[in-house]
């Protein structure tokens, strides 16, 4: 009997199969099929949707908890979309025996998030289950946004556009691995959980073609879906990638790789090139943007790959994330 | 490990080491890396294709879980499955596939199977789950065994009773050994593996060059360290060497580490071991010696041994022996891939045929 | 076959040690190298250290890998 | 220390209190504290819009699984709220272990349910947790509705209205009950999960004042909620409530009252007392509306009280659900 | 029970009785129902409301949940807390609240405790859990007693030897006898259990007829079961008679259920018993026999005897002896309600308080 | 203080009967009334047949409550 894998979760290619091989199936439709981060809805306005569930563990962690989380994934995913996040809905699913006074501050953090990121929660849910039956508390977000800009998707990649990243990559999924039972280590990393509208509307402009908040998967597996649904190949300089030497320290001790590890407030950025230098300078002057850095350039080649120059001047394939991303000895 | 970032010293030193190569490789070298963290370095850093054509590298038998036997992967899945059992493993195991699952697929049935930084962390646990079984997964070439012998040793001193190594630990010289005898194999010299030699020293494979006229090199992990080992060998070539140096020197020493070496002997013994593809090799092995038997697995629950067939169409046995590309592979990114590997090269990052799927696939391909 | 990352002493504690890696400190069994001390690197193998690092022929002979270490001090 | 309770998630008054002393401090706007089925947002185009999450146990149940439920739940709460609905996200979080399989019937099922509601699923999420971390399956779905209607709410109900239910009561949760583990009877109730977009299109018409779906904490939660909201008495009338016998017979096996029972596919349907025949009718007349009945009045008295007129004459209060709803043998 | 639907037979048939009891009850007449049952079947159907002002209907100490003592829910609750037990109740008890906690909070702590619907379950759980120890809480009246005696029987026959039972099982007849002696109770006659009876039968409550002059009628749960039974006893005092009738004949037999009273009396042994506001009341309680002691929590965790003071400010003692209406607890629907219970009377939904706040409170409380 | 219901008992294997309550099927102990016979009413609580209900008596003196036992056989 085929059964659920943790690497079903992972964001990298198992998840990816899982979507097409069941939810396209059976759900398949123009809203799903845009497989975006949000999807477009028609209507006089128009709207942008985007749910997400957030199952963190643990549930507070070096620069941030599962509410601040909740709050921003989906307001990223929002605004990585071009859309103005305006209305969040949110449900809880507590574990029975959950501490009140953490919840209590994990709702408090969501009231704040959600006023850092002016987007306003509308509806709401809570369910218990048995203890033993969920991991203390999961968060489903689902947000609504409207799309007054001019659109973006990754159709409009073109060869010899410009891959932006707005800051250092991987310091979430650290900050979260060194607080897992049984890994622990300290580390002076911390989440890069934030909300993005306000970076993104402050260096949005012309020339913006696409955008996408590299989470599970990570830099590389967000890329390589990005080149398969623009047809367009890439090359990201290793060199340029921006890395905190903590993220390197703790990624060289685990035996991962940071390109792989989730960011929950980083966005890949790509641009036309002429339009570049000025969105780069844009994002620096945001106080979530000063990290930004130009790490690649969209090639003619074969649709769908990714390359990475290595410092000495090879070139290496960059695929999807496979499996889980687990820690390792060899 | 990707190199410290924009540092033009180490660009102009590698500059330096593939000018050297390019003039000493004036005629075909093949150099096999023995260790897969090796093979790994090589494809993240893409250094073959900086080196001239006359220079091949090709990948052997070094990456523990690639070597580790069918018959072996369906012993300890048998073993994982009891109701009783923590299977504490490094990542690297989790989707290994015996004849018909893995790990990963064995937890999502419903067994405890947990995955460990070190196998302090698998005391840890049995210590704090006194009522079941935990067990080690003991996988592992050299650099590894002695921090398994270490907690065996902490388990028997400490009384911790529940706790037992499955040992499926192999050594490195009787393979090269194997190697060096083959005499299809076509390998002029070797990459020898940084980690193992900073454990065993360099005298168990100076043989290689003095029986077997195989020069070697003790290599570091670091992009530079992997060319400056390439140059050492075309050195002697050039020179008409034939001696095991060290390149790893900030690590590696003639002599070892004495205390590793005490430790994995006064708590194993060479056994004869079989090797995916490769078959038994005599004294290849590690068991856990008598002194030790209470914290055994294979004894503790009398596991019956597997005969299991190897897996049909994986070519995983040449690859390690070096005698193919895992590119040649029939089944090599089509029916075989790191999300659904057929054969263990393929499940391990460092596994030959992994590393190639992961860093060399052209985009022609 | 064997991932191993220098880390710098930072504490001892009977055969535990506290070891630094670029600002990352995590616990480390020292039972394979007993006889290291605070401030020395020592390779970390699966949360042992497995051997110590020669400072003297890494700064002797291998001054541009030494990089790496200087990083691993910018990260503490 | 305080922790989270079973009854927290009972939806009777426990739940309540959990709104009110986390929810509606922190986050409370004037969004939320629409506190109805679904919260309705300003813009050129009236929005609905509604979130749930579904934990239920066993995932398939006599008359449905959870996947049904998940999208019946939330188009149930759209319509009852006057929406028509339109929208609907799909996020869903998966034990490690789950048979694939099962999760195909159930994606199915949603796919099935999703067209018989005649609404689009846009977009959606996967999460997988470790075996342990969760119950198999847990589904979230967030609804968005147009509202072309005439507002309905409980701030329109007055004395004199009528109250009528679309169908029996208790279906839904003693077709759980029966499959629960340890307490197995063979029941034949089945669940009555189904999308009323249909039915309320069909009955709807001038004189419905507010529209509310009994799910947890049953009928009589339900009515003491619109009671509140409302600000006005209700009387029902016991002999009218529409019971199948073999709901009655679980619920005085299980010491269960099947005024506290969930439901997922019946409306409590307030109107004016001239309507109430006409509509009446009008349900009879649809497949979903069979069983619907007249079961009480609004009348004058104490805000928020409910009254239970039993068949000797008496008449006694009806509060909300206290606690869980456990079977008990006293 | 709620009563079938448009009976116009069953409207009649309670009109005939409510006109005769209009007719005998020319003077005040105090009934007091010793069964929970009934008062949640009195409140459900709102009889009180429908009876003459005459007849008085207050509720007595019949709900076992209620009448269990705080030193005996804290000896429970510890017993639950213990890391390797399973605690399996009926639902009742759930919300019982001890000194400071209950089941509920307990669980949410961590507690693994598991709501019942018969003792065959717990019976079930132990055999699935052998690793565990699964502990039933034996509340209950002579109905659910011998339910729990085959329970022992059984575990003892079939040697199911990590089940146990925390007995805290309760009888009648002596708590009757307490409230016929008492002087200050105004009771002028007894709706007297219809579950209890159908077990004990009619003999061993006779005494309160014959002794005490109190009349008595064994009642069924109908709203007309009751109606009648009211018409019984005010037909008694009509004809000045004090006698021990059936109305629930087709339950009730004057000997009982011959069965389980042998499989009861094979179990259990009488014993001195803490009630609830009553104190301790002789021979009122059924402890485990010597010959299942390995089957008795109480034995085999040699759990201690707790000294819990009762919570300040219930009165529930002073309800369940008749004495005053829940209402009249200062405590009542303010600090005390059924989700935050003070008292045990709050609990169970046949627990008078609780009764009362759920089908009695007036529109102008 | 006891909940108790009227089942049918359906079919018996030993001392576990299957009975009716207006539809629903459920296993009971009939320990406490091994003299329990299919199609004969019992009394259900806590999972056990505790009491045979007498027919006769309901038959004859009750006629109007036997009104619910009617509902019951609807309800199958
Ligand atoms: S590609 Fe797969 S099947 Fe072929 S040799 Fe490698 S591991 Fe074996
Ligand atoms: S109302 Fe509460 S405190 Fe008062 S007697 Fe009843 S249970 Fe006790
Ligand atoms: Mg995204
Ligand atoms: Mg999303
Ligand atoms: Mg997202
Ligand atoms: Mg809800
Ligand atoms: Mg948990
Ligand atoms: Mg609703
Ligand atoms: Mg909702
Ligand atoms: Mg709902
Ligand atoms: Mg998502
Ligand atoms: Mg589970």
């Amino acid at each position: 009997m085929e059964r659920i894998l943790m690497a079903h979760g992972s964001g990298g290619r198992l998840s990816h199969e899982l979507i097409t091989s069941l939810f396209q199936k059976y759900l398949g439709n123009s809203f799903l099929n845009q497989m975006n981060d949000a999807t477009i809805l028609p209507g006089q306005e128009q709207l942008a949707i985007t749910t997400d569930s957030f199952v963190v563990s643990p549930l507070f962690f070096r620069g941030g908890n599962i509410g601040r989380l909740a709050v921003c994934g989906t307001v990223n995913d929002l605004a990585v979309s071009g859309a103005a996040p305006m209305f969040l809905s949110l449900a809880l699913i507590l574990e029975e025996g959950l501490p009140i006074a953490e919840l209590e501050q994990i709702i408090q953090s969501i009231a704040e998030t959600a006023k850092e990121a002016n987007i306003a929660i509308v509806c709401g849910d809570t369910k218990v289950v048995e203890r033993g039956s969920a991991d203390k508390l999961f968060i489903n977000t689902t947000g609504i946004g409207y799309v007054s800009r001019t659109l973006v998707n990754p159709q409009q990649i073109q060869p010899g556009d410009v891959i932006l990243v707005t800051g250092t990559i991987g310091d979430h999924e650290i900050a979260i691995l060194s607080e897992r039972e049984g890994l622990e280590f300290e580390t002076p990393v911390t989440s890069d959980c934030a909300p993005l509208n306000g970076l993104i509307d402050c260096f949005f402009q012309t020339g913006v073609k696409c955008m996408r908040d590299p989470t599970r998967g990570g830099v590389a597996t967000t890329l390589n879906e990005l080149a398969q649904q623009g047809g367009v190949c890439m090359l990201l300089d290793e060199e340029a990638l921006p890395i905190l030497p903590g993220v390197k320290g703790a990624c060289d001790m685990l035996g991962l790789d940071p390109l792989y590890l989730a960011n929950e407030g980083k966005a890949l950025v790509i641009v036309k090139p002429e339009a570049a230098e000025t969105i780069l300078h844009k994002m620096h002057s945001h106080p979530l943007g000063q990290g930004a850095a130009q790490i690649g350039v969209v090639m003619e080649g074969k649709p769908g790959l990714v390359l990475l120059k290595t410092p000495l001047g090879g070139k290496r394939i960059l695929g999807m994330l496979e499996g889980e991303h687990l820690p390792r000895i060899c | 490990m990707p190199m410290k970032k924009g540092s033009k010293e180490v660009l102009a030193k590698a500059e330096e080491y593939l000018a050297e190569i390019q003039a000493l490789a004036v005629k075909p070298f093949t150099i096999m890396e023995v260790c897969g963290t090796h093979t790994v370095a090589i494809a993240k850093n893409a250094l073959r294709e900086l080196l001239p054509p006359t220079v091949r590298l090709i990948s052997g038998p070094g990456c523990p879980v690639c070597v580790t036997d069918s018959s072996d992967i369906d012993r300890y899945l048998h073993l994982a499955a009891q109701p009783n059992v923590i299977t504490t493993t490094f990542g690297d195991m989790i989707r290994v596939p015996g004849s018909d699952k893995n790990l990963q697929a064995l937890k999502a049935e419903g067994a405890d199977v947990r995955v460990v930084y070190s196998t302090q962390d698998a005391l840890e646990i049995a210590k704090k789950n006194p009522e079941k079984d935990v067990v080690f997964l003991g996988v592992g070439f050299e650099t590894t065994t002695p921090t398994v012998a270490v907690s065996l040793d902490i388990a028997k001193r400490e009384g911790i009773n529940n706790y037992s190594v499955l040992s499926m630990h192999k050594v490195v010289p009787p393979v090269l050994r194997l190697l060096a005898e083959d005499k299809e194999l076509e390998v002029d010299a070797f990459l020898d593996p940084g980690h193992v030699c900073a454990i065993i020293g360099t005298k168990p494979i100076e043989f290689m060059a003095e029986e077997f006229g195989k020069p070697g090199v003790v290599t570091g992990f670091e992009a530079l360290d992997i060319l400056e080992a390439v140059v050492m060998l075309l050195r002697q070539r050039q020179q008409g060497r034939s001696e095991i140096e060290i390149q790893y020197r900030r690590v590696a020493k003639v002599e070892g580490n004495p205390h590793a070496q005490m430790i994995v002997q006064k708590v194993f013994e060479p056994v004869d071991a079989s090797w995916r593809g490769m078959g038994l090799i005599p004294k290849s092995g590690l068991g856990i010696r008598e002194e030790y038997a209470s914290w055994d697995a294979a004894r503790k629950f009398s596991l019956p041994v597997f005969h299991s067939p190897e897996t049909p169409g994986c070519q995983c046995g040449e690859v390690l022996k070096g005698r193919i590309y895992p590119t040649q592979c029939a089944l090599f990114g089509k029916r075989c891939t790191p999300l659904k590997p057929v054969g263990p090269c393929m499940v391990s990052s460092e596994g030959s045929c992994a590393a190639y799927y992961r860093y060399f696939q052209r985009s022609d391909d | 076959m064997c991932l191993a990352i220098p880390a710098k002493i930072v504490s001892i504690d009977g055969i535990i040690a506290k070891v630094d890696m670029m600002g990352n400190e995590r616990i480390v069994s020292i039972d394979l190298v007993p006889e290291v001390r605070i401030g020395e690197y020592v390779l970390v193998h699966a949360g042992f250290a497995i051997g110590v690092i020669d400072d003297q022929s890494a700064k002797e002979t291998e001054e541009l890998l030494l990089e790496v270490a200087d990083a691993y001090e910018e990260g503490e």
